[in-house]
C-alpha cells in the first residue's frame, strides 16, 4: 500500500529522515515510533504529500507521489484519512460540521452523511458533543473529534500521528478497538506513537525511527 | 460543493469582524457615490453653461452686404464657433436702452445712433481653446468691414476655465479615487482571509479541491461586498432623500443638484462585483 | 516593557499583510491628501472672486451733498457691502468710451453726457445672501437721489452661487470623507489585530500587564500608520511635482493651482496618530 | 498554597466541576488524572483565573482569588508557570523569545535573561531550536518549549496540563526529573496526566477526578 525507497527529507539545514526504505503492505496495521523529534510525523506528511521528499520514491495505493501533478493530490488525500498531531479542527465549525466536512470533501450526499456522522461520533464518544465547537471541548475530546473525521469516510489508507497523546489509558484502549476493527475491515492503518500500551502484545510490527533513520523493526 | 449555510454560520460566528469589514466596504462605496454626485454635477453645472460666451464683432456703418455674408460665413466655418446672430445698430440701441431701464430717458437728447451694428458670435465652450480663440478675432478682424473684435472679459474666461479644469480634475480624481476603493476593499478581505489560511490549507490536506476551497469564501466575500453596497445604498438614499430635500432652501447650490437615484442600484452591484472577486483574488491560487 | 525589537521581527514576520495594510492606509491618507488639496483651491478661487459682485447705485444729477453723504454712510454700514466708491458723471462717460476702445469716435458728436454719476458697491461675497441684497437695493431706492439700483447679472449670481455651494459641499465631503478614511483605517488595523486575539489571550495568561500587552501593537500599528502616511506623501509628491508641473501647460486650471507642500509633511503625522490610536482601540479592554 | 472549597464550575449547561474541594500544600507535588473529559484542565484553569468558579472558594498562596480585582490577577499570574494542554506558542516569535517572554514578562532584565533561558532550554534538549519558529517544531519538541517556559522564571506554583502526551517514554522520564527537582527546590507543582508512567511509584498523592467530582485520593 505504501513504499518508501531511500527517501530523504531536509528542512532547510535540518535533516528529518534520511535513506528511508520500508514497505506497507494492504490491510496491514504498522506501528512507528521514536524519540521526540525523531521525524515520524515528518514520515506521515510524505505519505499525504503535505511535504515532498527531497530524495528517493514514494508508491501509495500503487501511484508514484513525486511527480503527481496537483491535480491528483485532492484524490489522493481523498484516499487517505489522517489523524492530524495538530489536530487542524476548523475553529468555525461544529465538531458535526468538522466531522461531516470529510464526507462532503468526498461528494457525500446531504442525507446519506448524517447517520454516519452521528454513528462515529457515538463511536468516540462524543454524541453529545456534535454541536459544540471545537475550542469549547477538552483536549482528549477534540483528538476524538480529529479520529472520527478521519475514520468517517472508511479511507482505504488510515494515518494516525500520536492519535492518543491526550487520551486516558481506558478511552485509548476504545480507540485502538476501532482502528484494530476498521483495519480487519481491510483498511491499510499506520500509527505513529509513543504510547507503549498501543503496541505491546498486538503482534503486529513496529518501525522504530531514531534521528530521521530507521533504526529497528520490532513486532509488538 | 461545501453547503451554503455553512458559509453564512461561517459569518455568524465572526459577526463583529464581518461587520466591521462590512462597514469599511460601505463607507468605500459611499465615498464613490458621494464623488460620482459631485463630479456629475460638476458635469452638469459645465453642460448648462455651455455655448453662454460669446465673442462681438463691432460692424463699419458702411459695411456692404456681401462683406457681411462673406464674413458670417468665415465666422461659421470656424469649428469653435456655435451660432452667429446679427445685431443692427437699432437693436443695439435699444438693447443698451433696456439695460438701463428707468435711465433710458438719458438717451432722450441724444442726436442720431452712435452705436454700431454688430455680429453676436457664441462659442462652443468645450471646443473653443485660448489659441483658437485669439486666432479667429484676428481673421476677422483682417476682413473688410469690422471695426473691432471683442471677446470674453478675463473674469469669465478665468472661471470658464477653472470649471473645466475642475471637471477634468474630478473626472481624474474619480478615477483615483475607483482604483483606491478598490483597492482598499480588495485588501479589507485579503486581511480578514488571511488569518484563515490555516483553514484553507486543512481543507486542501483533506482532500478538497481548489473549487470546494474557494466556494465558501466566495459565498463569504460576496455576502460581504454586497451587505457593504446596500449599506452604502442606504447612506445615500438618506443623504439623496433626506438631506438634500432638507437642506435645499438652506443652500442655494442644492436646488441646482441633479440627483441620479439609479446610482444608488448600482452599489450592491459594485459590491457583489468588489466581494466576489477580492475574495478570489485575495485567496489566490490554492497549492497542492 | 517587551522590547521594540520583537515588533518589528512581528512586522517583519508577516511582511505582506503588513505592506497591504501600510497600502491600505496610504491609499485613504492619499485620496484624503487629493481632496483637500481640492478643495483648498476651491477655497482659493472663492477667496479670489471675493468682493467680484457688485451693486450700482445711479445718482440724480441734481443730488446734494448731504443726500449724498448720508446715502454713502447708509450703504456702508450695511454689513453685506465691502466698499463704496463714488464716480461722477464725467468719469462714467470716461469709462463707457474706454470700454469701447476703439469705437470711441461714435461719441464726439456726443451733445453734453448723457450718463448719470453713481455709487459703485461692492459686496461682501461671503456674507451676502440674496434676500439682504434685495433688501438693501429696495433701502437706497427709497432714498433722495437715488434713480436706480442694478445688481448682479442673473448669471453671475448662478456662477457665485454655485462656487459657494460647492465649497461648503466640498467642505462637508472633505469632513465624510476624513471620517471614513480614519474608519476604514481604523477598520484594517482591527482586522489585522484581531486574528492575534489569541496572542492576546496567552500574553494576559502568562502574566502581562495591560500595557505590557499592548506596547508591541502599539509600535507595530504605529510603524504602519507612519509608512502608509510616508507612502500618500511620496505619492503626492510625486503628484505635485511631475505631475501637476507637466501637465500645467495642458490644463489651464492647474496654472492657477496651489500646492501646500506642508500638506506632505501632515501625512506622516496623520498615519503615526491612525496608527497608534487605531491600535489601542483595536485592541479594545484587555481583560484578566 | 492551592485550596479549593466546594468549587462547582458549569460551561453554559455542561458540568465540568461540582463541589470539589481538596488542598495542595506548600512544596507539594500532586498528581491529577481521569478520563478525558472529567475536568482536569478546568481545575487547573481555576487555579490560575482563566475561568472563574460559579461557587466556591479558591486560594492560592494564600489568597482568596475569587474576588480578586483585575489589576491583581497580572501578579497571580506571574507567580504561576502553566504548562498549557494546547501549548499558547506564540507563533510569531522565534522558540528562545518565546521563553524568554516568560521573563520579560516579570520584569527581567534583557542582560540576566539570556543565559537563564538558554539553560532552560538546555534541559528540555531545545538548545539547538532556540531560533526556530514554533511551526517548523515537531510536536514533542513544542511541548517541551511550552515545559521551557513555565520553568524558566522559577515560579512558586507550577501548573503542568497534561506535559508529556507529545512525548517518548524516555523524555517524558527526563521532564518528570526536571518536575522533581523544581519540586525538591520548594515549587508547588500540580500535573495533570493520564500517563501512569509519571506517578507510579513515587510515592504522592494522586487525585482522581470522574464526572468533574474528586473520585478518588491515591498514592502512587
Ligand atoms: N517545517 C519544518 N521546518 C524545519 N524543521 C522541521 C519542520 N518540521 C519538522 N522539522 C524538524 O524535523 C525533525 C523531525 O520532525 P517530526 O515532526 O517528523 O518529528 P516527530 O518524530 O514527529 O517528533 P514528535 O514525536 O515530537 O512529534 C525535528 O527535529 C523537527 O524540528
Ligand atoms: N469553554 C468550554 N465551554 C463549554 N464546555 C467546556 C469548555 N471547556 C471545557 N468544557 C467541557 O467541560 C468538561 C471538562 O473539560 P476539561 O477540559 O476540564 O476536561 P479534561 O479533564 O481536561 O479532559 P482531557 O483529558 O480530555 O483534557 C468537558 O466535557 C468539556 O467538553
Ligand atoms: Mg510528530
Ligand atoms: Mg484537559
Amino acid at each position: 500500500m505504501v513504499r518508501f525507497e531511500n527517501v530523504s527529507k531536509t528542512y532547510d539545514g535540518q535533516q528529518a529522515l534520511s535513506g528511508v526504505d520500508f514497505e506497507a503492505g494492504r490491510g496491514e496495521l504498522l506501528f512507528i515510533t521514536g524519540a521526540s523529534g525523531a521525524g515520524k510525523s515528518t514520515l506521515l506528511k510524505l505519505i499525504y504529500r503535505a511535504i515532498r521528499p527531497d530524495e528517493g520514491t514514494i508508491t501509495v495505493n500503487g501511484a508514484a507521489i513525486n511527480g503527481m501533478g496537483a491535480r491528483h493530490v485532492p484524490g489522493l488525500r481523498r484516499s487517505i484519512g489522517v489523524v492530524f498531531q495538530d489536530f487542524r479542527l476548523l475553529s468555525g465549525k461544529t465538531i458535526y460540521e468538522n466531522v461531516a466536512l470529510a464526507m462532503r470533501i468526498r461528494g457525500a450526499a446531504e442525507r446519506a452523511l448524517k447517520p454516519q456522522v452521528m454513528e462515529t461520533l457515538k463511536m468516540v464518544g462524543l454524541r453529545h458533543k456534535a454541536d459544540c465547537f471545537p475550542d469549547t471541548l477538552s483536549g482528549g475530546e477534540q483528538q476524538r473529534a480529529v479520529i472520527a473525521r478521519a475514520i468517517v469516510a472508511e479511507p482505504v489508507l488510515l494515518l494516525a500521528d500520536e492519535p492518543t497523546g491526550n487520551l486516558d489509558p481506558d478511552t485509548s484502549a476504545g480507540i485502538m478497538r476501532i482502528f484494530k476493527d476498521i483495519n480487519a475491515r481491510g483498511t491499510t492503518v499506520i500509527i505513529a506513537t509513543h504510547n507503549r500500551d498501543l503496541y505491546t502484545g498486538t503482534g503486529r510490527r513496529i518501525m522504530r525511527l531514531a534521528s530521521g533513520k530507521i533504526e529497528r523493526l520490532d513486532v509488538g | 460543493m461545501s453547503h451554503p449555510g455553512s458559509a453564512i454560520a461561517g459569518i455568524w460566528k465572526e459577526k463583529w469582524i464581518n461587520l466591521l469589514s462590512v462597514f469599511s466596504i460601505g463607507v468605500g462605496l459611499f465615498i464613490l457615490l458621494i464623488s460620482m454626485l459631485i463630479v456629475y454635477n460638476l458635469n452638469f453645472f459645465a453642460s448648462k453653461l455651455q455655448g453662454r460666451f460669446s465673442m462681438t464683432v463691432y460692424l463699419d456703418d458702411g459695411i456692404s452686404a456681401p462683406d457681411l455674408a462673406r464674413m458670417q460665413g468665415a465666422i461659421r466655418s470656424n469649428p469653435a464657433v456655435g451660432s452667429v446672430s446679427y445685431i443692427s445698430k437699432a437693436e443695439a440701441l435699444a438693447e443698451l436702452k433696456k439695460s438701463m431701464k428707468d435711465s433710458a430717458y438719458l438717451f432722450e437728447g441724444l442726436d442720431g445712433n452712435p452705436l454700431p451694428a454688430s455680429l453676436d458670435i457664441r462659442l462652443k465652450r468645450g471646443d473653443a481653446t485660448d489659441a483658437m480663440v485669439r486666432g479667429l478675432a484676428a481673421q476677422i478682424k483682417a476682413m473688410r468691414g469690422a471695426v473691432d473684435v471683442e471677446y470674453g472679459a478675463k473674469f469669465l474666461d478665468t472661471i470658464e476655465s477653472v470649471i473645466s479644469g475642475a471637471r477634468s480634475a474630478g473626472l481624474a480624481f474619480l478615477a483615483a479615487l475607483l482604483g483606491g476603493v478598490l483597492f482598499v476593499c480588495y485588501s479589507t478581505v485579503k486581511i480578514l482571509f488571511y488569518r484563515r489560511r490555516d483553514e484553507v490549507e486543512t481543507l486542501g490536506l483533506l482532500g478538497a479541491t481548489a473549487w470546494f476551497i474557494r466556494a465558501p469564501f466566495l459565498i463569504e466575500g460576496s455576502v460581504l461586498g454586497v451587505a457593504g453596497g446596500l449599506l452604502a445604498s442606504a447612506a445615500g438614499y438618506a443623504v439623496f432623500d433626506v438631506f438634500l430635500a432638507g437642506f435645499a432652501g438652506a443652500l442655494p447650490v442644492f436646488r441646482y443638484m441633479q440627483t441620479p437615484v439609479y446610482f444608488l442600484g448600482l452599489l450592491p452591484l459594485a459590491g457583489l462585483f468588489i466581494g466576489f472577486s477580492g475574495a478570489l483574488m485575495a485567496l489566490g491560487r490554492i497549492k497542492f
